[in-house]
């Protein structure tokens, strides 16, 4: 589509003022550390220098980076389709757990050219059928949907703890009477390939990147994405328009728990390689803070799953090398997270100014089919 | 000096005269009020008129402190006033009834009335409200049931509960915006003589319609807008409704669309014995039967609420049938999903345009293919043909002279006229065989619904069979062939349009007769 | 070799979670005091690893930086470590509970180690079956694995050999951290009757404190519980990480990088038992010390697994 | 042994182990209630409820301040209403995505909590609990007596609460302030009401229940504070809202249901109540409440839906 919205014509503060956002919440993160005794210059320091410092930290955090991107993924569906899935942490142990089964029972007796795909298929289905109950459940009982997945979240990981202590139990474990909630480790066969060793850089960024376009042309080139968007906006014209709404409800929770499932999937099969007690806990709340930072976009999920893995790699180093608690780290997301949101509203009033000064017509505020379009351009 | 002040029986002091000069406001790419002057005076009623997007609405929120002028000052009895907020402007003993109404529909009647009272102390006197609220309705005949939710009102109730609102709060000038453009004509009626009263005990009141008889009939003076200017300010005596189409719209307009003569073809919509249930699970359609031919409009006149809003949802498929048959074309369509009916020939103007006929939050050209979101000539294999949806927005926005600044402009920023003509566009360029048009110029300005009037009539000639909804008793004269009136859930008479006369349709409307 | 001797450690709670973390916390202190303090060992520490890929990164992140001895005091640990030892060969690493040390994908630089919770389980299950005047015993559970279990099933094994009238409830919450949940269960085996409560991992300090307030007793495992509870924490079975740490030390300076597995049992003294001020019959002890010389010399054999 | 435990002492001793544990819910809960009534979504309860964990016990400590527990009380309320107001700038005046500044608190509280406990405490801090109170006579009556009236006065507190919701809600100004610019606050703002005035006390209102409900759950219900003690209570609160569609008196049922449901479970495992002979796994009981919650929602539909329709929504003037 024709460029209109040329960059030129954008806003270089608005694009600043994440990182303005950013920068503050560490100076109130600054203060913190000083009360604590600590360099706030070596702290920060010493985060960006985990997070960014070498090539080998750089590709640990777009590690971190892919199960986020595809939780934030999962989750610009169901938002834009007008469904609240708060859910995406038990989606993405579900995925995890059913590949873990299917990997350590058949996975192994099959070539690597079918097993990598077969597991994928299987890890996103489970977690689709995960999101698909909640869906299903608003769609046809009224059951809301924040209520329902927060809830499954906690069924979800006491059904990975009754597995991973029962049938998934890693038959060593029983051997030895240790009896450690962890699965055996996968076959080989299901392994995702290391990119950049030592780094654990591995496919399942491709896989994430993929998905991100994938997902990003569904809803906005195709007439399923239109539809779910519509539901999102609009329920009463969408059925007006014939579109069925419940039905898109629950495709947009499936599709949703699909892509935490997903998450999980590649997260099992390409870093730990094995289902433990512990796995990846948290990345399913942080994947919906990646999801709306990314402007509920699957493209603006990219940068910003990048900016948390960086984030999550950088507290890490941080806590190592200066040894702050790590509670320390979470106060300061918490911070980065309110700081970042609070300078949206900024940047939204100044674009109308901007836009009334300007005499162009009122500034898009949600993306819409085309301006998407074209930015892709 | 002072002018001497006298208190009104509503308990305010009379603002004798509420003045705003100079005022401009600018928004986004629109200098939607320039350098506007308009005063109004103690016991006067005063109108204001001009089409969709003239600034009416922005100088009013002005006035009611809802926006901040860019330029320009309001005076009160000559003094300076600043409304930073409605708290400021209420205070001053101005109130304001909205286009959109302002009311909590999970509230009673006496919640909402009580919402305004800003001196009441922490407690809720609902009791006191309640009675005050009687002894106001009682005072100038305003039939209200304070006791009710509001969402179960119908809008002629709401309207009625936003002016005893204003009432209550004392409103020495009240601001109405469009007060009329949902009630039904005995509505009207009520609501002038309401208003009438006001004036004469020295309300000051601003009147906003796109009707001009009603303008006509009810004000003192007349202000036109055009273009966020004032064209002129005049005392009404005598002004011809001609004169004042012309000074809104700068040019000359015809009020009754030409109706050349039709020959009307084999029935296209077939209801018979039609019952659905509204939305309190009451029965609000009974036995309802129904024919249109090609090429004939069948208009159902009834006051609002009266089952005409299920009679459309019902055929259109948004709504269950309890019983009955509805035959489109030869086939029934009751079993139908929504889907199928719309390709089964069936379009649809819903009443609710905004709620229903768009999606606020997309551009024009993804609303303008809302029930075509999959049609092959707007795919390119799997993904959407941008360039294809491009060319037939911008051929509807063209060929229905659709305002907007482009097809990628979001819906929300159109006025509602253009809005309806978009959906208009929309639903006629698939070709329908038979049009369901729902209050299809409420709100739209005299232009508009002079164009929206006229592509009906070329629909009717083209062989369309069109079941018309309107409360507007003037536009069912002139558009229908045959008019159904409904009450209560039933069709008390079916009439053509030659024989019919509204002194007859209105007691049936009221269902004091039956045809 | 000149300057300290550098130890870092991740773990999955914290340092002062008096219990699996604090445990081993103590532990390096107790080492380091030893070895004469901080200019002879270092320690680094990283808790709250919950994550098992923060915790990957961390550990890689401490080999780069140089340190002699590397621990992943967890199990979820073993497969990164694994990745990771191979690429740092003149490093040591150590993680448990496990017991594998990677001889056989021809790893030698990583020691393991695990805790025979059961042998400690049994004899707290010994003392509490004679402490209680109800009859009835609770046990307050994290998750039905791994270490946890190993303890519960031990102590379950030292009260039925015990008291075999005696009744034992036991429930889990299903978190090892969840304490509010501790409550919940300690409450609710008081009610059902229980004046002497056991129970493991972090969050059962609201079940000590509700059997305090009850005035029953507690039995605690893998930290010194008595000081917080000084009325109801009858013993704790305390894991003594010292003397395994030290030896791994030894082992490193003299070049011996790995392939040890380490099993902390009530005779190497990696279980000691340590008492508070809650005075205790002297029946009660001495059936404690049997109990323990049962084991000690193989006439106790205590299961990790409860038959069925 | 089994033969002296009655099927009635057992649900005696349920029953006054579910009011106690519903207590920290239904504090939260009906804080939440008031904010999202007045139409915003605080996803940053848990946050809240960990700080006001943290500082009651605190204060209350000998690592403290030795204060008497009414000043912890207060101190959880005043932490509460800080961060109460913090949310109401972040979302009311910078009108942020709710949902992120939620979250963006709770990560906050949680970090602040833990760091404040590591710093200052260093290790699990007891409490002492607070007393339960026996009511006089009412305690004394036969069954009622000991599952109502032996109770921590906090207890006492939250369940006096819920009619006081609905009394302040439904006969005050306030109240019908806050049900107004929950469901339209531009009708609210044309008739003079100052939205954001409304929306901000109301949003503290809800810090202060959070911070309450905090120091219940470690003052009272636990009598320590550790880490992370919350253990997503907060959301499950949040949850309790929507379960009781807005209404106080169902947010109690649900917050009573939920906490029953979990000492359901928790006595299944105590009897070891066994299904054909076989021990239910413990982690199959521990998902009861939360799938029990989900069922009777199922079954319990409401047909009219009475969520505050400007939920999450910003309000502008001028944006209609
Ligand atoms: N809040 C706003 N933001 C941006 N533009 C606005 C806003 N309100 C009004 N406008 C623009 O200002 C102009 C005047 O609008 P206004 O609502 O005053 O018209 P009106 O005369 O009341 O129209 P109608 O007859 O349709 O009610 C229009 O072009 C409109 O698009
Ligand atoms: N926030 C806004 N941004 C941009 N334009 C606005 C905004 N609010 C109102 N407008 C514009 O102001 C004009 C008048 O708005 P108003 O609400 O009076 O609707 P209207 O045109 O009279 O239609 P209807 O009565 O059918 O709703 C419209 O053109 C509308 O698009
Ligand atoms: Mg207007
Ligand atoms: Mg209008």
């Amino acid at each position: 589509m024709n460029l209109r919205k040329s960059l030129i014509e954008r806003d270089p503060v608005a694009i600043l003022a994440p990182v303005v956002a950013v920068a503050l919440a560490l100076v109130v993160g600054a203060g913190i550390l000083l009360a604590l005794g600590k360099d706030p210059m070596e702290a920060y320091g010493s985060m960006l220098k985990g997070a960014f410092g070498d090539a080998n930290r750089l590709n640990n955090t777009i590690t971190r980076a892919i199960p986020l991107l595809l939780v934030a993924i999962g989750i610009c569906i169901s938002f834009r389709g007008g469904v609240i899935n708060i859910g995406a942490e038990g989606q993405l142990f579900i995925g995890a757990v059913a590949v873990t089964a299917f990997s350590v029972t058949v996975g192994g007796s099959l070539p690597a050219i079918l097993a990598v795909p077969l597991a994928l298929l299987v890890g996103f289905s489970a977690g689709a059928a995960w999101g698909a109950i909640p869906g299903y459940l608003k769609a046809y009982f009224d059951v809301n949907e924040i209520l329902s997945t927060v809830m499954m979240n906690q069924i979800a990981t006491q059904m990975l703890l009754l597995l991973l202590s029962g049938p998934l139990i890693d038959p060593r474990e029983i051997q030895l009477g240790t009896r450690i909630p962890q699965s055996a480790q996968l076959p080989e066969s299901v392994w995702l390939g290391r990119l950049a060793p030592p780094s654990r850089l591995h496919t399942g960024v491709f896989i994430a990147l993929l998905a991100a376009v994938v997902v990003y042309l569904l809803l906005w080139r195709t007439p399923l994405g239109y539809r779910v968007r519509a539901v999102g906006q609009n329920k009463d014209a969408a059925r007006y328009a014939g579109i069925s709404v419940p039905l898109y409800m629950v495709l947009s929770l499936t599709l949703s728990g699909g892509l935490a499932g997903l998450a999980g999937t590649v997260e099992v099969m390409g870093v730990t390689r094995r289902m433990v007690e512990g796995f990846a806990v948290g990345y399913g709340f942080s994947g919906i803070v990646v999801a709306l930072f990314g402007r509920l976009h699957p493209l603006g999920a990219i940068p910003s799953a990048f900016f948390f893995g960086a984030l999550l790699t950088g507290a890490e180093q941080m806590q190592r090398t200066i040894q702050v608690p790590s509670a320390t780290m979470i106060a300061l997301q918490g911070l980065v997270v309110i700081f970042v949101v609070s300078s949206d509203v900024w940047v939204r009033r100044r674009a109308v100014r901007r836009a009334a000064r300007l005499g162009s017509e009122s500034p898009a505020v949600e993306l819409s089919m085309e301006t998407v379009a074209a930015e892709a351009k | 000096m002072m002018p001497p002040t006298t208190t009104l029986p509503s308990g305010h002091t009379r603002i004798e005269t509420a003045a705003l000069q100079g005022i401009s406001k600018r928004f986004p790419g629109v200098l939607a009020n320039d350098h506007v002057n308009f005063d109004v005076n103690a016991g006067e009623i005063h109108a204001l008129l001009g089409e969709n997007g003239a600034g009416k609405s922005t100088l009013m929120k002005i006035l009611y402190g809802l926006y901040q002028p860019d330029e320009g000052e309001i005076t009160l009895n000559g003094e300076v006033a600043r409304f930073h907020s409605p708290a400021d402007s209420l205070t001053a003993g101005i109130g304001m009834i909205h286009q959109h109404f302002m009311l909590v529909p999970t509230l009673t009647v006496t919640e909402n009335v009580a919402l305004g009272i800003r001196s009441g102390g922490p407690l809720l006197n609902l009791k006191q409200v309640r009675k005050r609220l009687i002894a106001l309705s009682d005072a100038y005949g305003l039939k209200i049931d304070p006791d009710v939710y509001v969402w179960q009102l119908s809008v002629g109730e709401q309207q009625r509960v936003e002016i005893v609102k204003a009432l209550y709060q004392g409103g020495a000038l009240i601001i109405l915006d469009e007060p009329t453009a949902v009630l039904t004509p005995q509505e009207v009626d009520e609501l002038f003589v309401t208003l009438r009263q006001m004036r004469d005990e020295g309300h000051s009141l601003i009147f906003i319609s796109h009707k001009l008889y009603e303008v006509q009939d009810l004000s003192d003076r007349i202000t036109v807008m055009r273009d966020g200017r004032v064209v002129d300010t005049i005392a009404n005596h005598g002004v011809e409704q001609r004169t004042l189409a012309r000074m809104m719209v700068g040019r000359d307009v015809q009020f009754q669309p030409d109706r050349p003569p039709v020959t009307v073809g084999e029935v296209k919509l077939a209801v018979r014995s039609l019952c659905a249930q509204n939305d309190r699970d009451l029965l609000a359609l009974k036995e309802v039967s129904l024919e249109i031919r090609a090429g004939e409009v069948l208009g159902i006149a009834g006051v609002s609420g009266n089952g005409q809003r299920e009679l459309a949802e019902c055929i259109a498929g948004l709504r269950p049938a309890t019983g009955g048959e509805v035959i489109l074309n030869g086939h029934s369509i009751l079993s139908l999903s929504v889907q199928e009916r719309l390709q089964s020939g069936l379009s649809f103007v819903p009443e609710e345009r905004n709620r229903h006929g768009t999606i606020g939050s997309f551009s024009v050209a993804e609303n303008a293919i809302l029930q075509n979101n999959d049609a092959p000539q707007f795919l390119n294999g799997p993904f959407y043909n941008f360039e294809a949806i491009r060319r037939y927005t911008v051929d509807l926005i063209q060929k229905f002279n659709i305002k907007t600044p482009g097809h990628e402009t979001l819906l929300k920023n159109l006025s509602g006229g253009n809005v309806q003509k978009l959906i208009l566009a929309r639903e006629l360029s698939r070709q329908p065989v038979l049009l369901i048009a729902a209050q299809p110029t409420r709100g739209v300005d005299i232009g508009a619904s002079e164009y929206i009037r006229g592509v009906l009539m070329q629909q009717r000639s083209s062989g369309v069979a069109i079941l018309l909804i309107s409360e507007d008793l003037d536009e069912i004269m002139a558009l229908s062939d045959r008019i159904a009136v409904m009450y209560e859930g039933e069709v008390v008479g079916v009439v053509d349009r030659d024989d019919a006369d509204v002194e007859t349709l209105g007691l049936m409307m009221a269902g004091a007769q039956r045809a | 070799q000149d300057g300290p001797f550098r130890v870092a450690i991740v773990m999955p709670s914290s340092t002062t979670d008096i219990s699996w973390s604090q445990s081993i916390y103590q532990g390096l202190l107790d080492v380091q005091e030893a070895m004469g303090g901080e200019s002879a060992m270092e320690i680094a520490f990283t808790e709250g690893m919950f994550d098992v890929a923060a915790a990957a990164e961390t550990l890689r992140g401490y080999a780069e930086d140089g340190y002699d001895l590397i621990i992943a005091h967890g199990t979820q640990y073993g497969t990164s470590l694994f990745d990771i030892a191979p690429d740092f060969p003149d490093t040591s690493f150590a993680w448990g509970t496990a017991t594998d040390t990677g001889a056989e994908q021809g790893l030698s630089n990583i020691f393991a180690y695990e805790a025979s919770a059961e042998e400690g389980g049994y004899v707290n299950g010994v003392m509490a079956a004679l402490m209680t005047k109800n009859n009835i015993i609770g046990v307050v559970g994290p998750v039905q694995a791994g270490d946890a279990l190993l303890y519960i099933n031990g102590f379950i094994q030292g009260v039925k050999a015990t008291n075999p009238d005696a009744e034992l409830l036991v429930a889990y919450t299903g978190s090892f951290s969840d304490v509010a949940a501790g409550t919940d269960v300690a409450n609710t085996h008081i009610a059902a009757g229980a004046d002497v409560l056991t129970g493991t991992s972090q969050m059962v300090v609201g079940a000590i404190e509700a059997i305090q307030t009850e005035g029953g007793y507690w039995f605690g495992t893998q930290f010194d519980q008595s000081p917080q509870w000084p009325d109801a924490v009858v013993a704790s079975q305390v894991y003594n990480w010292a003397p395994t740490l030290a030896d791994m030390i030894t082992r490193i300076q003299s070049g011996e990088l790995g392939g040890v597995a380490y099993t902390l049992t009530l005779e190497n003294e990696g279980q000691t038992f340590v008492f508070g001020n809650v005075a205790i019959p002297a029946n009660v002890l001495a059936a404690a010390g049997e109990a323990a010389a049962g084991i000690l010399s193989g006439d106790i054999e205590v299961a990790r697994e409860l038959p069925q | 042994m089994e033969s002296s435990r009655t099927l009635l002492d057992i649900l005696i001793a349920a029953s006054g182990l579910t009011l106690a544990a519903a207590t920290p819910f239904l504090f939260a809960a009906l804080g939440e209630l008031f904010a999202q009534r007045s139409g915003v979504l605080n996803l940053g309860v848990e946050g809240i409820m960990l700080m006001g964990a943290f500082t009651s016990v605190f204060v209350i400590s000998d690592k403290g301040f030795n204060a008497h527990p009414a000043v912890g009380l207060l101190v959880a309320m005043l932490v509460g209403a800080l961060m109460g107001l913090m949310m109401a700038f972040v979302s009311v005046t910078l009108q942020a995505e709710q949902g992120i500044s939620g979250i963006g608190l709770t990560l906050f509280g949680q970090g602040m909590s833990t760091l404040l406990f590591r710093v200052l405490a260093a290790g699990v801090i007891v409490a002492g609990g607070v007393e339960k109170i026996d009511l006089p006579v009412l305690s004394n009556l036969p069954v009622l007596g000991s599952i109502f009236f032996h109770q921590d006065i906090l207890t006492y507190a939250a369940f006096a609460l819920v009619p006081i919701s609905v009394w302040v809600l439904n006969r005050t100004t306030w109240g019908l302030q806050v049900r107004a610019v929950g469901q339209n606050p531009q009708a609210a703002d044309s008739m003079g009401v100052n939205v954001a005035r409304v929306r901000y006390s109301a949003v503290i209102l809800g810090g202060v229940l959070a911070g309450v409900a905090g120091a219940s759950l470690s003052m009272a219900l636990t009598g320590v504070f550790q880490e992370n003690m919350t253990a997503g209570r907060g959301f499950i609160a949040v949850a309790l809202v929507y379960f009781g569609g807005w209404s106080p008196w169902k947010v109690m049922a649900g917050a009573l249901l939920f906490s029953a449901a979990n000492n359901l479970q928790i006595w299944v495992q105590v009897l070891d109540v066994r299904v054909a002979g076989a021990a239910i796994p413990p982690n199959l009981l521990i998902m009861l409440p939360y799938v029990l919650t989900i069922v009777v929602l199922i079954f319990a539909r409401e047909r009219q839906r009475r969520e505050p329709a400007a939920l999450t929504k910003p309000f502008e003037r001028g944006e209609n």
